[in-house]
């Protein structure tokens, strides 16, 4: 059942390069984490998916990285403005896990705050988080995420997994969801692709899972690898798009180590 | 009557959206299942979308024996859009549609801009379908012809019970690196910016021909349907909207109630034909096609 | 090299704008005079505009004995737009161009909404024209066709030097009251919500045939221009841009560089075919069509 | 020379329905009584004609008739915001005249406290004016132009016209003109179009003048029936647009008494 609604904006707080969005909740339900909501950009033909990052009892806020014309207006809204809400859509985490451990790069950052408090809600205390950034900057985000740990590029997040196992969920670039895979093959990656509608009504985000194209806003964002979900096995073709691109594209190449389609 | 521009929803996903509407549009369906086109598929421009799903669909077979039976149960009336790459694919489809039940129309796809293979002539499509069913069938023609009007008379005179207005047309965008965005280059432009082309391409047709016509392109509010109408159709299909707005088609209702209203006509399909001008006795009797 | 598309802007009327650029096209001219469509005939719609001008010009005789002269004193390459409803018309006035001085090419305007009599066939006209004159001839293209790339290799092959890609989309919008806005029913659509299209087909058309293209359609940008020129364009022109921002021409062009530069490119030109992806051999030769 | 300029919005106040546009003036001419500026639209393709209604050494003035989405787009400006302004455009009044009358019938309003007050610096003091408007809220507006007689339908403003032949001035909606060119054969009127350009580049902007159709934008706005500029003498067919205009379309019949072209 889609449900779209109409929210006021409570604040906009600029985090490093980012916004923290935060919306009045209003009667919406924030979902599980790692699910999305389609949001309306001002002035734009189509909405935006976020991940939720934070819900509290009055509130439903997102991070957002201002990439494109679409995230800048979203990130230009101001207190009493109002926008559409579609969601909670797709599928989230699974948190019936043993030993979590997040996992974010840049502005994959964005749904973990909230899948760490429901995680700790579910009686384990705050799970261990690593969190791997392009610079100082952007890492003032981390502040979101207390006590994670953090690493700077030229260092790689994967550089700060511990060698004990554990049930990884991750969001980020496509190289870092790429690498865990291999090296955590039962991590749950939340991906992204382009979507106009984010309900399984365009066909427009498909992404090649187990030798099919399938709608990743229905079967993800997130996806584990041999898992009841399955994972991206062969991205497509994809021209690098943007060079600031902190989040992956899932059914993308760009100069990832990834496969390409012919 | 308020429809969904085929490929703009999927009634399994989202029956609640395909129940507010007066009938549901399948995705079009070809014989052989089509993966369609490799990502990225969708980009937005300044004021429209394109897009390059490329026809995919599960095939006839499948979409008769698991997507129909599902479809049925939502008790609305079906129209399945059908596409194919030669005309014998086409009425196939059509014959293999004829004795099914629930199926209300049949809307001939002769102008999807995303797969490369030119349909071989319209006219003679609708003629071997006709041949095929006595479905009604709905003829889905491009806006991109120099003459709609010809067209328009063409497909009545080969057995067409109406027209779908409009397709898409083809456009293009570019990333940062000046390369198409899309995976597949080019691809099927809609939305807000197509409003303009599809009201000129229902107006010519509507001058042309009498048969019903399914209005669409670019439609957003209740204002866009009832000018459509006006233009000369007498449905309306929400495509690129229901992307944004999955409630879109009570809004349209309520607009288009008050928008009637505020002009003294009885109901919206009193204004249909309005912008043409034509003298009472030419405007042709309105059906009982809006069912709410 | 930067433009005005045709009709778009009077060089005797707004001279200074006109030196802006590094050449001016004429409006359309045929071998009568015309004082063009009733009134209203502009209409603003969300994206973009519509126009029902109908060619009004002052003829072929008057052009040469009166408007000609004048635009000689620019001191500008002069691109001469010429229209007509025959084949022999469209002859007659290359021929009677080919003599005159200052003229730099012939656009022929195959393409325009407003006249209610089609072309009679594109590459008949170009093949004519060629036989009539030894200027350049560039082909002016409507969008509004199934296969641009067929369209291309066509003119091609029947004489024309060159592509000018493209002319309006027909267009419709209503008033308040349904009915149409412009005095003649519809109308040509052009601004911002043509530019994907302008996109598609000059992209189509690069990679069909090798001639150089003025590429226009909704340019407001420098970068709108450089996407052109990386779909395939050598030149590009402004249209209703010019209506809104008379001083666009400067604009554009510091906007242009330093889009290339952005990109590493020496020049605007350098990013010419990059949307094509296609290898660097089959790149054309640039010719020195950038004056500055 | 066609000069577009940046300007300021210094305010912008209600007055009846209207709204007096204020822009800082930055170093615009105001050129002469009757001309015109092309107002960039905020959210728009193209920019709006309208009559300089007010010019101080500071300030540029603007009257505006919020009747479509470009007018309430310009009368919904802030303090603060920016627009482009195209102009002086178009030939204004004449102003050698002995006995000027200034006649204005609603929005027609607009130009003519630019014209008192330029008559006024020619020497002759305030010049006698009579205004007409629908209601009398609409009549708020006539403060404006102080001293100026007033009248409220069902009286038309042609009512209060002088028996002494006076060199009449007016701007106002189209059955107004119709009458004036009547009663005043040498009045010089102030006649509309539609505009995309407003310098001459689109033709869009026609009017039948002597048989001929001419650019109102070049040859107008300002026309004086049988004088240097003559006036539109047969206006082609245009059917009514909206019904709140108050200002006279040349070029359209409407419900007028003009004659209409097959
Ligand atoms: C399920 C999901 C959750 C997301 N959550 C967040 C979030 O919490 N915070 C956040 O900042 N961003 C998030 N994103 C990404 C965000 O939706 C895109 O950055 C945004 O749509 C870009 O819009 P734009 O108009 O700013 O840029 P555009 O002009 O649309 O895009 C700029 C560039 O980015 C590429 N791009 C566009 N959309 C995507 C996409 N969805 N994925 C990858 N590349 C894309 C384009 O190809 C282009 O090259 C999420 C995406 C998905 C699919
Ligand atoms: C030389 C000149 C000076 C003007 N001065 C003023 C002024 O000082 N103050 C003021 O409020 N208005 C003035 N106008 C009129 C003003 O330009 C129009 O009202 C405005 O362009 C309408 O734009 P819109 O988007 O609000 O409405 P639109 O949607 O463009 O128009 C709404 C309705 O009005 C009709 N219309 C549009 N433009 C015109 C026009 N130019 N003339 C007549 N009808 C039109 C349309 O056909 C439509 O039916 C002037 C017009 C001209 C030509
Ligand atoms: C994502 C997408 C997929 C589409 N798929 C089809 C299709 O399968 N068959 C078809 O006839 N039209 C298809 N169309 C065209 C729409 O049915 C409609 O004609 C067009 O989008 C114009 O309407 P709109 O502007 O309201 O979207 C598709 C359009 C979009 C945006
Ligand atoms: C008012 C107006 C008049 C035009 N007149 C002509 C014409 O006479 N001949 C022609 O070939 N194109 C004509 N065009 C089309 C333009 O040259 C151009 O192809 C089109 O407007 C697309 O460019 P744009 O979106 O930048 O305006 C005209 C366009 C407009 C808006
Ligand atoms: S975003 Fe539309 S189907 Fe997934
Ligand atoms: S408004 Fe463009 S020519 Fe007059």
């Amino acid at each position: 059942m889609v449900r779209r609604r109409l929210h006021r904006v409570a604040g906009a707080e600029p985090i490093g390069p980012y916004t923290l969005l935060r919306l009045e909740r209003g009667d919406s339900e924030p979902g599980e984490p790692g699910q999305f909501f389609m949001l309306e950009a001002p002035g734009r033909v189509l909405p935006r998916p976020m991940s939720l990052c934070l819900a509290t009892r009055a509130e439903l806020a997102f991070l957002i990285d201002p990439i494109g014309p679409g995230t800048s207006a979203l990130c230009e809204l101001e207190q009493g403005e109002e926008l559409h809400l579609l969601g909670p859509l797709g599928h989230g985490f699974d948190l019936a896990v043993e030993r979590p451990l997040l996992v974010g790069g840049g502005i994959g950052l964005a749904p973990l705050p909230f899948l760490s408090k429901r995680l700790a809600r579910a009686g384990k205390g705050r799970p261990p988080a690593i969190l791997g950034f392009r610079s100082e900057w952007h890492a003032e985000a981390a502040a979101l995420l207390p006590d994670a740990e953090v690493c700077i590029e030229p260092t790689f997040v994967t550089a700060l997994l511990p060698d004990e196992r554990h049930d990884v969920l991750a969001c980020g670039p496509e190289p870092m969801l790429v690498a865990l895979r291999v090296l955590v093959p039962t991590a749950q990656l939340a991906w992204e692709s382009p979507m106009a509608c984010g309900y399984g009504a365009c066909h427009g985000c498909v992404v090649e899972l187990d030798g099919e194209l399938r709608r990743l806003c229905v079967d993800g964002p997130v996806l584990r690898h041999g898992g009841t979900h399955g994972s991206p096995t062969s991205p497509l073709l994809r021209r690098a798009g943007t060079a600031s691109r902190t989040r992956a594209p899932a059914g993308r190449a760009g100069d990832s180590a990834w496969s390409v389609r012919p | 009557m308020l429809l969904n521009a085929s490929g703009c929803l999927d009634a399994l996903s989202a029956p609640e959206v395909a129940r507010s509407l007066d009938g549901y549009v399948t995705k079009t369906i070809t014989p052989e299942p089509r993966e369609g086109n490799p990502p990225v598929r969708i980009a937005e421009t300044r004021a429209g979308m394109l897009n390059s799903i490329g026809l995919a669909n599960p095939g006839r077979e499948r979409f008769l024996a698991q997507t129909l039976p599902r479809l049925r149960d939502l008790e609305l009336p079906i129209w399945v859009s059908v596409g194919g790459f030669s005309v014998g694919e086409y009425a196939e489809t059509c014959a293999a549609l004829d004795g099914e039940d629930g199926i209300a129309a049949i809307e001939l796809n002769l102008s999807c801009p995303n797969v490369d293979e030119a349909p071989e002539g319209a006219i003679e499509i609708v003629a071997a379908c006709r041949e095929a069913t006595d479905l009604p069938l709905y003829a889905k023609l491009s806006p991109a012809t120099w003459n709609m009007a010809e067209h328009a008379r063409a497909v009545e005179f080969a057995g067409a019970d109406g027209l779908s207005l409009v397709n898409t047309l083809r456009g293009l965008a570019l990333d940062r690196n000046l390369r198409p965005t899309l995976g597949t280059g080019g691809g099927g432009y809609s939305g807000p910016a197509l409003k303009p082309v599809a009201l000129a391409a229902v107006y010519a047709c509507a001058n042309a021909v009498e048969l019903p016509i399914v209005g669409m392109g670019g439609v957003r509010t209740g204002l866009d349907a009832l000018e459509l109408i006006a233009a000369g159709a007498s449905s309306v299909a929400l495509g690129t909207l229901l992307f944004t707005e999955p409630e879109a088609p009570a809004r349209i209702r309520v607009e288009l109630a008050a928008e009637a209203a505020a002009r003294n006509l009885a109901h919206p399909l009193a204004a249909r034909r309005m912008a043409l001008g034509s003298s009472p006795e030419s405007v042709v009797r309105i059906g009982n096609e809006f069912r709410k």
